[in-house]
């Protein structure tokens, strides 16, 4: 069962038939695609699938040919990305921090939306949650370990206290135990009306998911509940490859 | 096949060029002007040698025209070498600077550009240089009245060109042209492909040295009389480069017909009023990097058509 | 003779940094090379020339009006030319030709309004404005005219260049690491890809170093005169080869990195003058090319070099 | 490795740092010809470095590369190509402004052939290529550059191919039939060396896996028995999902 196609009441982002090529190369095939207020959404994909290429279609990191890219009703579709990130999107890539500059400058960065009392409150209570990066507020970030940069990475992102998190897949080069230390954040982060979209292709981040899409070679392979996917033999074709 | 692209290249494009630059000093009175075109053909095509097919862009390509002149003008002075011998000396001397200064290709794109020019401003510092009067009379130029001779100048400028093109031809048509281009799109790759990268570039480079240094050579012949800043002036490069780029690079075609249109556009406005000249061109080599990023030629090539 | 060397060396070597900083701040954001740069230093000069020969306002009060009306000129010539580059193939490579273009237009256009003769301002001025500066303490009395530093002279002119551009080299500091502006713009020098990312208007901050960049490259055209000798149109290439020899030799990118290249230079400019000065104008192209090929990085590191 | 033949290649004790981070460290494995060698593991785990280290990209840090008994560490690419080693790149790196048949011209020209391939045809035949053969790389999917990829490296007969994520971004039927086009090159004697992330493929055309974690070799073995082994499955699902 595909989920409900029109706007819900509480439909957050709602993408209708994106497109989008390099080039005469065409990467993505008319994707759908809701996240609800407050849901979180796990898009799963082998390498090469265009998962980044969506997310950075989301963003308008990567023009789109076809389709349109509505979010709490407005059309995004022609706007820049910073026009983007001010009406609330915001993006965890897969570099996530700028290495160069310092934990607190992060921080500050992706806050640049705010003005500066409320950034600096936002701060705090970034702080509150990520402890370790209060600690090494002055470091540069490139001094963290990879599991720290992740969560400075999500810290950098939630910043500006965007209403929906778009995260290009967060475990990569993280070992087994810091993923799960970045899905029970994550989990932690959850409701308060914050909507979670993360590309993924580890399974962990399967736990937390409302519901999932699957994108097999630039198209919407599956979209559904978890508990369906696991009868569904399209999470093993596009992850495992196995049969 | 490849060889046949050669012959029809070199028959529809090189003999015509060829023929048409000897037939005009006998009905066109300018000669001075005809062989600066004849000059600035070679030129265009030695940048094209090096940019089109291997993509360093020599912004210095003047220090190899000055290398040659001086080299020819040494020889004839010291050595009283004869102006055919002195021309192998403007060779050499293009060639050994094309040596010292080869480890630049190991620079990446504009920091080869810019290391390239600061080696030709380099070079002319050193040959003006009062100390070394006794050698290359410093800046007070060189006089080469005893070995004047502009027919066989020219001659010899059309046999340098004819041999440039066929190069160039030669590189549209061979493996090596190939293997070129495949370091110039993805060095790996082209290692993957069992190509000897470094080897290819040097030939390359060496290449567009010897062209300009011929051509330097056979230029201070035939104007016998000059000064350090008229051989090593940026015009040189410059003229050479715009030229090519206009037209198209990679192409046998595209530097001729730059040189054809633009050099043709200088000579009517530029010798009367040169800074307005300047502005123009500057103007149109902004225009040509913001909307015509790979030349005149890269118009028909759009449509499909395989431009020689 | 040495003391004496030394001491002008790093003053010129402040103001050399002054020339190269705006060219490596325009490097750093946006990763393209201002060919032209040393022809917006040529229009500082000329623009203090004729101030001083029109209305004889002293070269030091041209600086304020220099970098107000620069970065007037920076921002829209920012929005023509960069963004379409930046979007191209290989923006590093075709900026250098763009820019160059650039830098013809500029300097025929300069020959055609200031003609081409050689131009200069009386080094005297330089040391009025110092001595009208320090007579403002109470009790202070100098007479305009040399400088007595470590028991040598140096013309004044030296060294209101080396305090100007140690206070202009010092504004950019502060620029960068104590505005909200100047911290986006060290995100967008940092990776460009990921400010995008973050939601930072990129061609607003690049647009903003664009031209600050070529501002303070205007600003140090108001010290030409009485540093680098008269001026002219043409100038412009080798202020811009200089420029590019002082960036490369402290560090590409790395705008801070710019004061250790201009007094490394700087020093041995002078040490040249001084001990070997028939072939001192061979340093910079030297220099240039030595560093590349043995410290592509710069002294303070980033990679250039393919294989 | 079967006990039967002579290694091919044998690697020993590898090591390749960049600045501190040891991306191999200390890593052993040897290939017979006609073998099919998959090296699998985490993002970061020193599959790609190997292979790079291998055909010449980088040099070694430490340890010795053997091709035939021979020390062939330090020796540049293209000699390496003309010895009988080759590779394709994860993302592939056609020449982009050369028709498909150019690029392969260009390395039957420049790659020694042992059995002096002097025609492009029949590779263009045996990899599908013959469509596109006139069209510029730069106009190709990336499913025909991968394969224009491949192309290429078999232009020089290599007796080694070193193959890097071939499947990202393949469909199902595609990844079947070059799956089956390696396990025939192997048939000729080719050792090849398959470093992927689709266990899929992997299960379909290798004879035996090594699992790479931080640089290291956790596992040598079938791939049957490797999704037995704790240790594996602690890096690859990061325990959770181990099911």
């Amino acid at each position: 069962m595909p989920p409900e196609q029109t706007a819900a009441p509480n439909t957050r982002l709602e993408v209708i038939g994106i497109e989008a090529a390099y080039g005469s190369l065409q990467v993505l095939w008319r994707v759908d695609l809701q996240v609800g207020k407050g849901e979180t959404i796990v898009l799963l994909g082998a390498n090469g699938a265009g998962k980044t290429t969506f997310l950075k279609a989301l963003l308008g990191l990567v023009r789109v040919t076809g389709g349109t890219i509505r979010f709490d009703g407005e059309n995004l579709t022609r706007l820049r990305t910073d026009q983007r990130v001010r009406r609330g999107l915001a993006f965890m890539s897969e570099i996530a921090v700028f290495q160069a500059l310092s934990i607190e400058e992060n921080i500050r960065i992706g806050a640049q939306t705010l003005d500066a009392k409320r950034a600096r409150a936002r701060a705090e209570e970034l702080y509150a949650i990520f402890p370790v990066l209060r600690e090494k507020r002055r470091a540069a970030a490139s001094s963290l370990s990879g599991g720290q940069r992740k969560m400075l990475g999500i810290a950098k992102a939630l910043a500006a206290d965007p209403q929906l998190l778009i995260m290009d897949e967060p475990s990569a080069g993280l070992s087994p135990l810091f993923v799960r230390e970045v899905v029970k954040t994550l989990s932690d982060l959850r409701g308060h009306g914050l909507s979670l979209l993360i590309a993924e292709q580890n399974v962990s981040f399967l736990d937390i998911a409302d519901r999932i899409f699957v994108l097999e070679g630039g198209r919407i392979g599956f979209a559904g509940l978890v508990s369906e996917l696991r009868q569904n033999d399209a999470l093993a074709r596009a992850y495992f490859g196995l049969k | 096949m490849l060889s046949r692209r050669l012959l029809r290249d070199a028959a529809f494009i090189v003999v015509p060029v060829i023929a048409v630059m000897a037939i005009l000093p006998s009905v066109y009175s300018n000669h001075l002007l005809l062989f600066n075109f004849v000059v600035f053909l070679t030129l265009a095509q030695g940048v094209n040698i090096l940019y089109g097919f291997t993509g360093y862009l020599p912004f210095g390509y003047v220090g190899f025209f000055g290398a040659g002149a001086y080299g020819f003008s040494i020889a004839v002075l010291h050595l009283k070498a004869p102006p055919l011998a002195a021309l192998i000396a403007a060779g050499a001397a293009a060639g050994a600077l094309g040596l010292l200064l080869a480890p630049l290709l190991r620079l990446s794109g504009a920091y080869f550009s810019i290391a390239n020019l600061a080696a030709s401003l380099a070079v002319l510092q050193i040959i003006s240089n009062p100390n070394l009067e006794d050698i290359t009379r410093g800046p007070y130029g060189i006089s080469l009245s005893g070995v004047f001779n502009p027919t066989l100048a020219y001659a010899m400028a059309l046999a340098i060109l004819a041999a440039t093109l066929l190069f160039v031809a030669y590189l549209r048509s061979s493996n090596f042209g190939l293997a070129l281009q495949a370091i110039r799109e993805n060095l790996f790759s082209a290692s993957m492909a069992g190509i000897d990268v470094v080897r290819a570039r040097m030939i390359a480079w060496l290449a567009c040295a010897l062209v300009a240094g011929f051509t330097g050579g056979v230029f201070a012949w035939y104007v016998s009389v000059f000064f350090p800043e008229t051989v090593f002036g940026a015009e040189f490069s410059i003229f050479a480069i715009v030229f090519a780029l206009f037209g198209g690079t990679s192409t046998l075609l595209g530097p001729i017909v730059g040189v054809v249109i633009l050099y043709g556009v200088y000579n009517l406005i530029g010798v009367s009023a040169p800074q307005y000249f300047q502005l123009i061109y500057g103007f149109l080599i902004m225009a040509l990097v913001l909307f015509l990023p790979n030349g005149l030629t890269s118009l028909l090539q759009r449509r499909g058509i395989d431009v020689p | 003779m040495l003391i004496y060397t030394l001491f002008a060396g790093i003053l010129f070597g402040l103001y050399f940094s002054l020339v190269g900083l705006g060219l490596n701040l325009v490097f750093g954001v946006m990763r393209i090379v201002n060919l032209a740069h040393g022809d917006f230093l040529m229009l500082g000069a000329y623009l203090a020339f004729w101030l001083y020969t029109l209305s004889e306002v002293n070269p030091v009060a041209v600086i304020p009006l220099a970098f107000v009306l620069f970065v007037l000129i920076g921002l829209p010539l920012y929005y023509i030319l960069v963004p379409r580059l930046l979007a191209a193939k290989d923006p590093e490579m075709l900026s250098i030709i763009l820019f160059f273009g650039l830098s013809q237009v500029i300097e025929a256009v300069a020959g055609i309004v200031f003609g081409r003769s050689e131009r200069s301002i009386p080094g005297g001025e330089l040391g009025r404005a110092l001595a009208g500066f320090v007579n403002l303490f109470p009790g202070a009395n100098m007479e305009s005219g040399p400088v007595e530093i470590l028991g040598q002279t140096f013309p004044a002119a030296w060294v209101v260049a080396g305090i100007a551009s140690l206070l202009a080299v010092l504004c950019v500091y502060l620029y960068l690491y104590r505005t909200r502006l100047g911290a986006l713009t060290r995100a967008v020098m940092a990776d460009r890809e990921e400010a995008l990312s973050t939601g930072i208007d990129t061609h607003r901050v690049s647009a903003i170093a664009f031209a600050i960049g070529i501002a303070l490259a205007a600003i140090g055209g108001v010290f030409a005169p009485f540093m680098l000798g008269s001026i002219t149109p043409a100038m412009g290439v080798e202020a811009t080869v200089t420029s590019f020899a002082v960036i490369v030799i402290g560090s590409l990118g790395n705008p801070l990195g710019t004061v250790l290249g201009g007094i490394i230079y700087g020093v041995s400019y002078m040490l040249m003058q001084s001990y070997l000065s028939s072939w001192a104008n061979l340093l910079p192209y030297l220099l240039l090319i030595a560093i590349l090929l043995v410290r592509p990085s710069g002294l303070l590191g980033r990679q250039v070099r393919l294989a | 490795m079967s006990p039967e033949k002579a290694p091919l290649l044998t690697v020993n004790n590898l090591v390749k740092r960049f600045g501190g981070f040891r991306a191999l460290d200390g890593l052993t494995l040897s290939i017979a010809p006609g073998e099919v060698l998959g090296l699998v593991g985490p993002n970061g785990s020193g599959k790609t470095t190997c292979i790079n280290v291998i055909s010449g990209l980088y040099p070694a840090d430490g340890g010795e590369v053997l091709f035939e008994g021979k020390d062939i560490s330090g020796t540049k690419s293209h000699h390496l190509v003309h010895l009988g080693i080759n590779r394709t790149f994860q993302v592939p790196k056609p020449f982009l402004a050369l028709t498909t048949r150019e690029n392969i011209e260009v390395a039957i020209a420049y790659g020694n052939h042992p059995q002096g391939l002097t025609d492009a045809q029949p590779l263009l035949d045996s990899l599908n290529l013959t469509k596109i053969a006139d069209r510029r790389a730069a106009e190709l999917n990336s499913a025909q550059q991968k394969m224009l990829d491949l192309a290429r490296a078999l232009a020089t007969g290599p007796r080694l191919l070193l193959v890097d994520e071939l499947a990202a971004g393949l469909n199902p039927g595609e990844l079947e039939w070059v799956g089956g086009k390696l396990k025939e090159l192997a048939r000729t004697n080719m050792a090849i060396i398959v470093v992927e992330h689709l266990m899929g493929f992997i299960e379909q055309v290798t004879d035996r896996v090594i699992v790479l974690n931080a640089g290291k070799e956790i596992f040598e073995g079938k791939l049957t028995e490797a999704v037995r082994v704790p240790q594996v499955i602690e890096v690859f699902l990061g325990g959770a999902h181990a099911a």
